[in-house]
């Protein structure tokens, strides 16, 4: 294993000092709870936004916290969901009086742990909590027989659209519902050339052999559906997209939000050769590109491979993903 | 004379299982590479290790207090999935059982009762590739074998036994629940992480709980 | 080798192609000349600035076009630099009649290229030409017995510096003095845990066993200076920073930014484990952090490694470096 | 009689070139793997492929004027520290030659031309490890043979001798220049890549430009 770490154990701990010392005003750090809040929250009357997951993801989640975006972002142990007590404190701290949304990823840990968290709001506030799960992989299948769709790229869509929804003052019942609108109206899919290495386990996690690659894989490491001979990114581009467009009508004329999401290991090039197919195929398609973000948003730890996901937008939507964001991950317009 | 179980004895099960898991961390974390995310060994030692040491730091007073402060612990330590569960497994057992000294039979009551706080957390049911796999037929034999008398060590030999099955049961198995179902057909043949944390619970009990004059 | 490509001869036109699909409007493609202009350059009255390289270290220079920042930059094949007909075609499209300057990375071949290309202008138009070499990387010894020092870090950050004194309309005189004083303030050095693979190679450029670091690397996998073993983050900060600090009189007191960059195969959960570092080593020494960058921005294909870069920064530059850029690789105020 | 070295003759020996290049573009390659960037072959392959392509397309009329197509061809193919330095050896050959067809002496005189521009562009020195090792002693070989009024092919026999020795010495120098002298130390003990190619440029001359009377 190399990495540019000191103790496997003190990953986490370390990189939230360096997230603190790299965003002093904007960010604010709880480094006993290991929760990134906004450097000015709670905001008063404004909905707060609390996500987090486990680390091994960055930026997200708490890269994306920031006017506009998130107000906090619970950092777990590399690949493992954060605790309900840091959830809760998280919750509270953002607590501007307006209610508090928890953007989840469909992970039976973090269904859970946000959950005991909910649970816990509720006995000890009146904090409102309303819980979005996303689920927008299309590679599980959304039967009886999983633990249901892995909530992956839609997420940072949705962290961005919701946080822009709450920034303009609209209340939680409202944000709840555009960001379960996000959820429903993506999907992703995603590959890797290789596997990551889990600090504490020290080695990789799957075996990936030269010339083969996984398709449909998690962004923990899990292994994916099948696994092919590596192809060109022409056809990388098929592969991911042809399940995407399978499973929602994006329709011709439909405009969409266009994400190609490297996984870490994975260099910007590489990215924009992947954008170019799949903008391509959008195009055969007839489907039209209203935005598009390339860049490793949603990782993997050092995991080479991609993913992609399409989300349909309507004008509301775009107005919302346009507006202002001041995170360490995403910026514009401020 | 029935075993009593109490405070002490009960510590002595929760250290030999954080010992145990301690043991088989790599194996554990080895599994949930297979199909998972390579952090069961990981996830359950850190949390098994805290409650460990907030025991040194003074126990508590009585078998539920005991339980509470370990479930209490898993679930602030731990997170992922088995956080909440095996969280909530030490939680409704403290909540079952009473703050006396248990006996056998309280013991079993209090076992049921972490399972069903798992089943209820979880919505798995067993043949889901599961730690539920190895810990609802436990708890069946332990109730039969409680039921008919046996000697308490007797007992927990069955229930070991009848869990190990259940661990083994889940090679075959493919996984409808957790992380290991995104992985459909190609979760076959592989053991349950989770199933094989259970058992090490399992035999820790067996080990530290059966009293000699059984 | 595995890479998310089609042909390796085809690396580079693919990626501008994705350039072009993922940020139109903002930047205008010349796929003939693999040049990537500004959206509405040539801008009047105003200092061109044109840079360019070896591809495969993206975003840079591709990725800083925009306003604020580069005017076009030149795309060479992978680590080899744009020929002088790129160069001479990106600064006549450019020029809007206050001259033009070429920001140019201290390599024999950039130099020569952009050198021919100088010659070319002045023979073709009465377009004005200066050109910056940058040479910040103290792994190499500046003396005859060298090329002299490699162009890094310090790179990105002159480009935004000047980026900005030509937006507000400076001269190109004192624009190219201002980079000249951004160059001798500035410092860097990096180093890798993998080898990258040129693609058309097809395999590692070097070797690097489970185990053992290359210390002083170049961005185009030209092997370090020493091979060393494998340290925890802190001790490699270390070895980053002792060279840098003791190359310049970054004193107590000294504002500088401090830029930790990853090679492209660095997830950025490890560029904030080292940031930690290296600002913990920065705070002992005395150095005070005005603004920092944490990311992959010069990268090195998916070499997994970073560098780090300071600069002594003052109230002039960091208002330069706070100006509004918009660029798909820097973005901020606007 | 004196090979005459028309147009034809001085065509075959760059398509010669471009063909001992192609054939040797992975070991160029691997030579800049070990002291540089992994591209030499590739570099010299594409600009030189490019080159043949404009030649294919319709020779030009004379000496100076292919060689000056085959320089500019190269400058705007090739990039990197090669580019403009085999670009300017060809230009400045097709600058010194004339336009005529050439004779041993006018070859001599071009190639030193050719030489003379490495040197102005690149400023290195013999000694520096590049492909001036190869290149120098060369046309000093060259010369001193025309001078002694050797037959071309024999003059021509002598400067690829001259080059390969230039190319070995390589080996053990210390790089003062281009890419390789970052390494330092590190880079003794390596062939120069530029060296090598500059060898097979030689090798392709006597291959091509000796006509068989001489
Ligand atoms: N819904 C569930 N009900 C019961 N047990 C489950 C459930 N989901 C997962 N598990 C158990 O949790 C184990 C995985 O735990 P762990 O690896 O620590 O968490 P995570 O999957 O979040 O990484 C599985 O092997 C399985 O036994
Ligand atoms: N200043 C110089 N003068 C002469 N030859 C040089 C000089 N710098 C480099 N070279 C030659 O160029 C060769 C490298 O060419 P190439 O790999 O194509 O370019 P780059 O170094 O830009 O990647 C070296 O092996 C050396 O022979
Ligand atoms: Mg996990
Ligand atoms: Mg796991
Ligand atoms: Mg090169
Ligand atoms: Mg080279």
């Amino acid at each position: 294993m190399k990495k540019l770490i000191n103790n496997p154990s003190d990953v986490v701990a370390d990189a939230l000092r360096g997230m603190a010392a790299a965003h002093p005003g904007l960010l604010r750090i709880d480094h006993e709870n290991r929760i990134v809040f906004r450097g000015d929250a709670p905001v008063q009357g404004k909905v707060g936004l609390v996500s987090g997951g486990g680390s091994g993801h960055e930026p997200m989640h708490g890269g994306f916290v920031g006017p506009g975006m998130l107000d906090a972002a619970c950092a777990g142990e590399v690949f493992t969901s954060p605790v309900p007590d840091q959830v809760l404190a998280a919750t509270q701290g953002v607590d501007g009086g307006a209610g508090v949304l928890h953007i989840v990823k469909n992970y039976t840990g973090d269904v859970m742990n946000f959950e005991m968290a909910a649970e816990m709001v509720t006995a000890e506030s009146g904090t409102e909590v309303v819980a979005v799960v996303t689920d927008d992989d299309v590679a599980v299948q959304d039967s009886l027989y999983t633990a249901g769709r892995r909530g992956v790229g839609v997420t940072v869509l949705l962290e961005k659209i919701a946080g822009a929804a709450a920034e303009q003052g609209r209340p939680l019942a409202e944000v709840a519902d555009l960001a379960r609108t996000v959820n429903a109206n993506g999907r992703s899919m995603g590959m890797a050339l290789t596997s990551c290495t889990v600090p504490a386990a020290g080695k990789p996690t799957f075996d990936l052999p030269e010339g083969e690659m996984e398709i449909g894989v998690g962004i923990h490491g899990e292994p994916g559906r099948r696994r092919v001979p590596v192809a060109p990114a022409r056809e990388i581009a098929e592969m991911l997209l042809e399940p995407i467009l399978a499973d929602l009508d994006f329709g011709a004329g439909d405009g969409v939000l266009a994400f190609v999401n490297g996984l870490g290991g994975t260099p910007l090039i590489e990215l924009y050769v992947m954008y170019a197919e799949v903008a391509a195929i959008l195009e055969r398609s007839g489907v039209t590109v209203a935005r598009s973000l390339v860049g490793s948003y949603m990782t993997s730890l050092e995991m080479a491979g991609c993913s992609v996901t399409l989300l349909k937008v309507d004008d509301d939507l775009v107005r919302l993903w346009d507006a202002p964001v001041r995170t360490p991950g995403l910026r514009w317009g401020v | 004379m029935a075993a009593e179980l109490d405070v002490d004895r009960l510590q002595a099960w929760v250290r030999e299982f954080a010992r145990t898991v301690a043991d088989h961390r790599d194996e554990l974390t080895e599994l949930d590479s297979a199909i998972g995310d390579a952090d069961h060994g990981t996830n359950m030692d850190r949390g098994l290790s805290a409650a460990v040491a907030a025991l040194d730091a003074g126990p508590p007073a009585d078998p539920a207090a005991l339980l509470k402060q370990v479930g209490m612990t898993l679930v602030s330590k731990v997170g992922g999935a088995s956080g909440p569960l095996y969280g909530t497994f030490f939680l409704r057992m403290a909540g079952a059982g009473g703050s006396g000294p248990w006996d056998p039979a309280a013991f079993a009551t209090a076992l049921r009762a972490g399972l069903d706080g798992v089943i209820a957390r979880g919505k798995a049911e067993p043949g889901d590739k599961t730690m539920l796999d190895a810990l609802a037929p436990a708890c069946d034999a332990l109730d039969a074998a409680v039921a008919a008398g046996e000697p308490f060590g007797t007992a927990l030999a069955a229930a070991v036994d009848a869990g190990r099955r259940g661990r083994d049961a889940t090679v075959p198995m493919q996984a409808r629940k957790g992380r290991a179902s995104y992985l459909g057909e190609r979760s076959v043949g592989h053991q349950d992480p989770g199933a094989t944390s259970t058992v090490l619970l399992l035999e820790a009990a067996a080990s530290t709980l059966a009293v000699p004059q059984d």
